[in-house]
């Protein structure tokens, strides 16, 4: 048995992390009777979860270089003024509002301001040599008072409605047919990276995983993907939209109405899409390979050879983009650029990295661990809602479960070695 | 049975919403209605994934204290969407469809600057707003201004300094009032103080130069500690929003709605078109009353606090109700 | 200095390497204190000297790890700039730190490759051609190595000096630098080190060795510079004095008369 | 002159630091047209940084382990909470208000509450091996909620008149004479220990500093610490206070009135007090040096035979229950308890450490440093509302000046060398 | 294993430590497999073996560093439950690691004096007792050290060691692990710690030395064990065997006539 495992090559970290998550989930379906583990949760859930996702798959790298990034909520809130102002104020003046293009120019200013703000502050830690906590600090000051300047603390709203898909919901949602392409793609995409790596390890003659065993890799893999499928195509539509849809198309709305899916809301997409990227980017360039090996021994790290402080520059630069592409995901879900978007953001994007098992101490990190840990930070709080435990009640809840669920994994995987 | 009410609140942080809490869970309860509610930890985004949430739950209505009141805006459509009546509590959601019960907050900021104009009409004023981030802050402000806006400009008010409270957090709002108090070397002669916990902030600071019970405070809200700051004359006014009266009516509302009723058939509604967006909202409003050291016996006869909290350490002779 | 040096190569031409009186300090204390030494191809010299002799930090300047706080670096004659680790790469100067200077938390081949990674077509690590050819070059070093998958972090001292041996070698360099490369090593690996140093000096690369171990330094280096308290005993051929003679200079500083004198030798 | 420096065997980061807050002090006092130098301003900001630099000298040791503790503005809600209805229900129930002893047992309630929260998050971390950053994340969320349980959210106050003093105020100094005894025994203990320890250096026949190089020191020191005592000293009480005094004691009061000086405030002694205790802990005990050991290595600690766990529950714990004191500063201070005291404390208590020097990578921190750190955060927040700065603008040049002292700081480091 | 072993230490009574059929395995590998060695008072026992055949790991079992997957440990006889290096402090272990396991931050003296504090009268530090002794002893192994006030991160390689070593040897042991201690050492300083094991030894206490120099440990040891990929090859006294025997010990894992072969032997 465990030899069977061990020959599966699957990361135990990543089983451990499943592991904490079906517990908080299995828990709390049967503490809400059945409310947890539905389709529509399930995906308000992953929907929720989305920004923090975004912005974990950055700090993984940041914090891995042992550094920290504190202004990520407050970077956040003030590129969401930015988009904002760009696509409610400044575009419509120049080719008026609803133009086809004005949510891509919106999302393009929004990751350029956001990764020029984060390399900026690259800059200062890498070649000032001030310390990441300081300068992040300091950002996390300055681009909260940045994001109240813009409007003077006024909320931009209502956002441009095809940037608004961008937030998710009924709109932003991609339907049955396409989440279907979307996923037979996906698992395709996997299953062809699986052989072609089996391959050419063969190729050199070094150890592969036994048939069967590849086999069970990709019935699994494929499984989680199209099961996904299924659930999102599992929520339909509310009534009243599809009534509204039909009436727009001139049919009749009086017989028994037509059950539409959701299908992949685009926020949750563009997550996964950001986590595949940087997944690719952490373990299959130079680039990430430098970002661990900084992590692991600086030093050793400068005297290979590499430009340590342009990596950092790079990894704050990247850091400081997903937070311009988050800050368009919450603007287009709140529908509206508050100067207090994203506030305390910096405490939810690190925890979901630590969860996820980011090691503060540097080297050591996942992308996928760290968008675990934003699901599993999103289930503690949307199940305690679900739950209707009293208000306060609820903090102290979460926090309990929180110690709670990274123990499970602590010692799940100490008990595997 | 009755029906579900989700109430989502905004945060938990000042005293006066667990008397609101009370009141609505008694209404919905009493209706046999079950009470479900989250915190949104002054977070917009929070506050949209928890109304998520409580429609999950099967809420019928929902009760929304919006932390933000443009970026509510998706939650409420959503509601909508789901054929669910929102009824917009104490913060403004501009948009018809969604019921507005409130306590007008410019009018607070007003009650609160009258109040201190009569005690002070002539001299310097140091003003200590709320949180930047909470557009009530401004609503508030806006109000004080109207009132003190011709003193002013007959040169009778001057302001010596005015900051924002981080947070509506009592210490913040004590160290500016001290550095304000330095700044001005002492000559602050009227505090317009926009919440009560702010104005515990103030008081302490006035305190520390001597200068507390000469110089009036305003605040809102009614917090026990506040009403006791009255008796003892070191603040001035507690604008008091009676929450259990707004909690009742809210519930009951919800509880219509959600039974089908329309919004225009609710007792006492009124239309609202005075909000930034002149939106056309079907609104109930209820009076704040400015509580004084003079009308401190209001409180202790409705049942809001009793009289040995109002009156704990205060010498005798010197307020009515408490001898 | 460096006249008499050359004078002891016996004119072999423009060294390949010359650090001309140079010094830094740490606090107050001189770490290496106005030293000179040379390097030519194909040549081994070894650098000799007690614990805190300043061994280490002079070869570190060399490397760029160190700024020097006085003296010049000549390559093949010319003035070299070596402000960091890259530019000393720039130079072809590969070097083995005493420290190893691995990241722990990387594997054998990923240690190896850093910074000069294989690449596949489309720009991506090419991890398994990496892996490959970290297997045969751990093959040579050490047989007994397998393994690969692990970081480095749980490898055993001489496996870990194996990986920065390893990757000091693996690239064409002109100017190698090992700084005590055997002392973890076991009889067997600590030959094989032997062999290979043998085999670069005759594809002309210029070795400089840091050993504590006499036997091997006189085994392999042409020439030796003696280091006492930062500051230079002197040089000599091997062939032109004995061990004992060495030993002499390393722990007295006295310097025989096969030796060339340095500023730091004891009258 | 480098050498006369180097003879002095100055701390040269605590110089640097001194010059960073200088450069900030005299800035801001241009600015504000001499308004930031006064004894009244100077006495105000060592009161308002007093709980800061109190939690900042147990967050060094925190963070010199390799650990951190967000759960320290959340402990000091909680136990300021619980010092408050002990204070005013628990205890006038059981012996009467104003009972000479309350302040005492409140004090006592405080530290031995919040040391024991510090010590049992310790022991998740110790024992369960959970990182410092979740258990404390969770104990940031249960004792915020934790504060509002005790009494749902309601304030508390006003506080026991003899506890009120621990937060300053014109009660809470201690007047001119006092302060001048308080100055020249601390003058005095500092010269004696700076003595003893050259005598047992000479004794030993170590190097010692030339006697010319002591004399210096001494003066300066005794030059800061008297220095200090003439500026509390020139802050007089504020005419209504006196009068009223004067009028306690039936005195005459229409004639000009005496100037009374403040004096020491209580809590900036007591936060002296604590740097001066925790100093002492960390550089003259074994508890000190094994913190510092497990913070440069952490398996060398271990492996030297050093109970590595037992003194990360004693960090956490002397942590908790400086939170605990400084509850009692900011409630005395407040003269209330309030649910939300101490809301976003943790990133001034962290910063304030780092700023003094503190590595986030473990092993190196100074507790006056932490202090002096307290008192730069401090300076920057009151001099920005001295200057009638808009919040947000605050913000944004609070960011931009910390940054730009911790720059100072490191190139004055890094010049010196 | 354990009978045999006793037969070559010529019954000498019980041994200060026996190590029996010890085992442990990282992830799969097992980097101890079996292994039984043991060790008398006043008697210097070798251990030897390729780079990564498990030396250190077996020692770290007995200073309490790992917990042996199995096998068990026996201290004069009786069983020992070493559980961590506390534990391994009270019988009277010290240790000298290979990897030195130094607290980087603070200087020579708080480092030697880790865990056993100079205490004043008041129970506070005695930094400058501790400081006395540690100049001291540092003096001994190390004359040319003089930075007493620097971290030991700042300090060289062999000044490292020096430290290493004066902490395992400033305290009373009755067993002495020395894993590789003399890799950094310079040949004066390499000399100053044979001196002392032989004086260490001739006090009655028991030493493990790990060391690939064959000769050295031909000069210190009564007895050798030799592993290879984790297992023992064999036991012999130095006298029995000769150092090429050892060395194809070492190697081909062939266990020579004077020597006692363990499981790990070839055929
Ligand atoms: N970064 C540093 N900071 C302060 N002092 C240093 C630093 N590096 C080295 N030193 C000091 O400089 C001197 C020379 O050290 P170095 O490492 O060059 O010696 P070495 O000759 O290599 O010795 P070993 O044979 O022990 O490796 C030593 O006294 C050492 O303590
Ligand atoms: N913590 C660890 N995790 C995983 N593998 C380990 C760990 N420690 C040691 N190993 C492996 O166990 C084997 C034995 O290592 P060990 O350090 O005991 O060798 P050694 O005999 O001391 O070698 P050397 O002479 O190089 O010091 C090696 O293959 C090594 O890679
Ligand atoms: O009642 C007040 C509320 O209106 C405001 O929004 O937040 C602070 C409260 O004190
Ligand atoms: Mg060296
Ligand atoms: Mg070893």
């Amino acid at each position: 048995m465990r030899n069977a495992l061990r020959a599966l090559e699957l990361d135990l970290r990543l089983i451990g992390m499943i592991g904490a998550l079906a517990v908080i989930w299995i828990g709390f379906d049967i503490l809400t009777g059945g409310a947890f583990l539905t389709p529509r949760n399930l995906w308000n859930l992953s929907v929720q979860a989305a920004s923090i996702a975004v912005m974990a798959t950055g700090m993984v790298l940041v914090i891995v270089t042992r550094n920290i990034d504190l202004s990520v909520g407050s970077i956040l809130g003030f590129t969401g003024m930015i988009i904002g102002v760009v696509q409610t104020q400044f575009l419509p003046d120049l080719w008026g509002f609803d133009h086809p293009l004005t949510w891509v120019v919106a999302v393009l200013v929004g990751i350029a301001v956001g990764g020029a703000i984060g390399a900026f502050q690259g800059v200062l830690i890498a070649f000032l040599g001030v310390s990441s906590f300081i300068v992040s600090l300091g950002g996390l000051l300055v681009w909260r008072g940045g994001a109240w300047w813009v409007t003077t603390g006024q909320t931009v709203a209502p956002m441009d409605s095809l940037f608004k898909r961008l937030g998710g919901g009924f709109e932003g949602a991609i339907g049955a047919g396409p989440s279907w392409m979307v996923g037979i793609a996906a698992a395709l995409l996997a299953i062809a990276v699986l052989l072609a790596s089996r391959r050419r390890r063969a190729h050199y003659g070094f150890p592969v995983r036994p048939l069967w065993a590849e086999g069970v890799v990709i019935a699994l893999l494929t499984a989680v993907i199209l099961g996904a499928v299924l659930v999102v195509n599992a929520y339909p539509l509310p009534a009243p939209i599809v009534r509204r849809m039909m009436e727009a198309q001139g049919l009749a709305t009086d017989g028994d109405l037509p059950l539409i899916a959701h299908g992949f809301a685009i926020p949750v997409l563009i997550a996964l899409a950001v986590g595949a990227l940087v997944t690719f980017l952490s373990s299959r360039t130079r680039f990430g390979r430098y970002v661990f090996a900084i992590g692991g021994n600086p030093e050793a790290a400068e005297l290979s050879g590499i430009n340590t402080r342009w990596v950092m520059v790079s990894v704050f630069g990247l850091m400081g983009a997903l937070c311009g592409l988050s800050a368009c995901i919450a603007t287009a879900r709140l529908n509206a650029a508050t100067n207090a978007n994203g506030t305390l953001d910096e405490l939810y994007v690190i925890a979901a990295a630590i969860i996820g098992g980011t090691s503060l101490a540097g080297g050591v990190g996942t992308i996928h661990g760290a968008m675990l840990g934003a699901l599993v930070m999103q289930s503690l709080q949307s199940g305690m809602v679900l739950l209707g435990v009293d208000t306060p009640m609820q903090n102290i809840v979460v926090g309990i479960v929180l110690v709670a669920a990274v123990y499970i994994d602590t010692i799940y995987r100490r008990g595997v070695k | 049975a009755g029906p579900t009410i989700g109430v989502s609140w905004s945060n938990f942080q000042e005293e006066r919403w667990k008397t609101d809490e009370a009141a609505i869970k008694a209404v919905i309860e009493k209706a046999g209605g079950t009470y479900v509610s989250a915190d949104a930890q002054s977070s917009p985004a929070k506050q949209l994934s928890d109304i998520e949430a409580l429609i999950a739950r099967g809420a019928k209505a929902l009760i929304i204290l919006a932390q933000d009141s443009d970026a509510i805006r998706p939650a409420v459509e959503k509601a909508a969407a789901e054929g669910i009546p929102v009824v917009g509590y104490d913060r403004l959601i501009e948009i018809p469809s969604a019921f507005y019960i409130t306590f007008d907050n410019k009018e607070v900021g007003r009650m609160q600057a009258r109040a201190v104009l009569a005690a002070k009409p002539k001299g310097n004023y140091a003003f200590i707003k709320g949180s930047s981030t909470d557009p009530n802050a401004d609503f508030l402000f806006a109000g004080q201004m109207e009132v003190l806006k011709d003193a002013m400009s007959r040169g009778d008010v001057k302001s010596v300094g005015e900051a924002y409270t981080d947070k509506w957090l009592p210490a913040n709002a004590q160290k500016n009032m001290e550095q304000i108090l330095t700044k001005a070397n002492n000559k602050v002669d009227a505090v317009v103080a926009s919440n009560d916990g702010t104005a515990g902030g103030a008081v302490a600071a006035l305190s520390a130069q001597g200068l507390a019970g000469t110089v009036p405070v305003s605040g809102q809200d009614g917090d026990k500690a506040a009403l006791n700051r009255i008796a003892q004359g070191t603040q001035t006014v507690s604008v008091w929003k009676d929450a259990r009266e707004l909690g009742r009516r809210a519930a009951e509302i919800a509880i219509d709605l959600a039974g089908g009723k329309a919004m225009k058939a609710v007792a006492g509604a009124t239309t609202f078109d005075g909000g930034p967006k002149k939106q056309k909202m079907t609104s109930l409003f209820l009076t704040p009353i400015p509580i004084t050291k003079d009308n401190l016996n209001l409180v202790i006869d409705a049942g809001w606090v009793t009289k040995d909290v109002v009156c704990q350490g205060v010498k005798k002779g010197s307020v009515k109700v408490c001898d | 200095m460096n006249s008499t040096a050359s004078q002891h190569t016996g004119g072999r031409g423009i060294p390949l390497v010359e650090m001309r009186d140079v010094s830094i300090a740490f606090g107050g204390i001189k770490a290496v204190d106005g030293v000179s030494v040379d390097l030519h191809p194909g040549e081994v010299v070894g650098l000799l000297g007690h614990n805190g002799a300043g061994k280490s930090t002079l070869i570190k300047i060399l490397s760029g790890a160190y700024p020097a706080d006085q003296g010049e670096i000549r390559i093949n004659g010319e003035l070299a700039h070596i402000a960091s680790p890259r530019d000393a790469k720039r130079y072809g100067i590969e070097t083995i730190y005493q420290t190893l200077a691995l990241a722990d938390n990387v594997d054998a081949a990923a240690n190896i490759f850093l910074g000069r990674e294989r690449l596949t077509r489309w720009g991506t690590l090419d991890d398994h051609a990496m892996e490959a050819e970290a297997r045969a070059v751990m093959g040579r070093l050490n047989p007994h190595f397998r393994r690969f998958k692990e970081p480095v972090k749980a490898l055993s001292g001489g496996q870990r000096q194996s990986v920065a041996i390893a990757r000091a070698i693996h690239f064409n360099a002109r100017v190698l630098i090992m700084d005590e490369p055997t002392a973890a090593l076991g009889p067997a690996e600590t030959k094989q080190v032997g062999d290979l140093v043998l085999q670069l000096k005759k594809e002309g690369i210029g070795i400089f060795l840091i050993s504590h171990d006499i036997h091997d330094v006189f085994d392999l280096a042409d020439r030796v510079h003696v280091m006492k308290n930062g500051k230079l005993v002197g040089s000599a051929r091997v062939s032109d004095v004995t061990k004992d003679e060495v030993l002499g200079m390393i722990i007295l500083g006295k310097c025989p008369p096969g030796a060339t004198p340095g500023p730091g030798a004891s009258p």
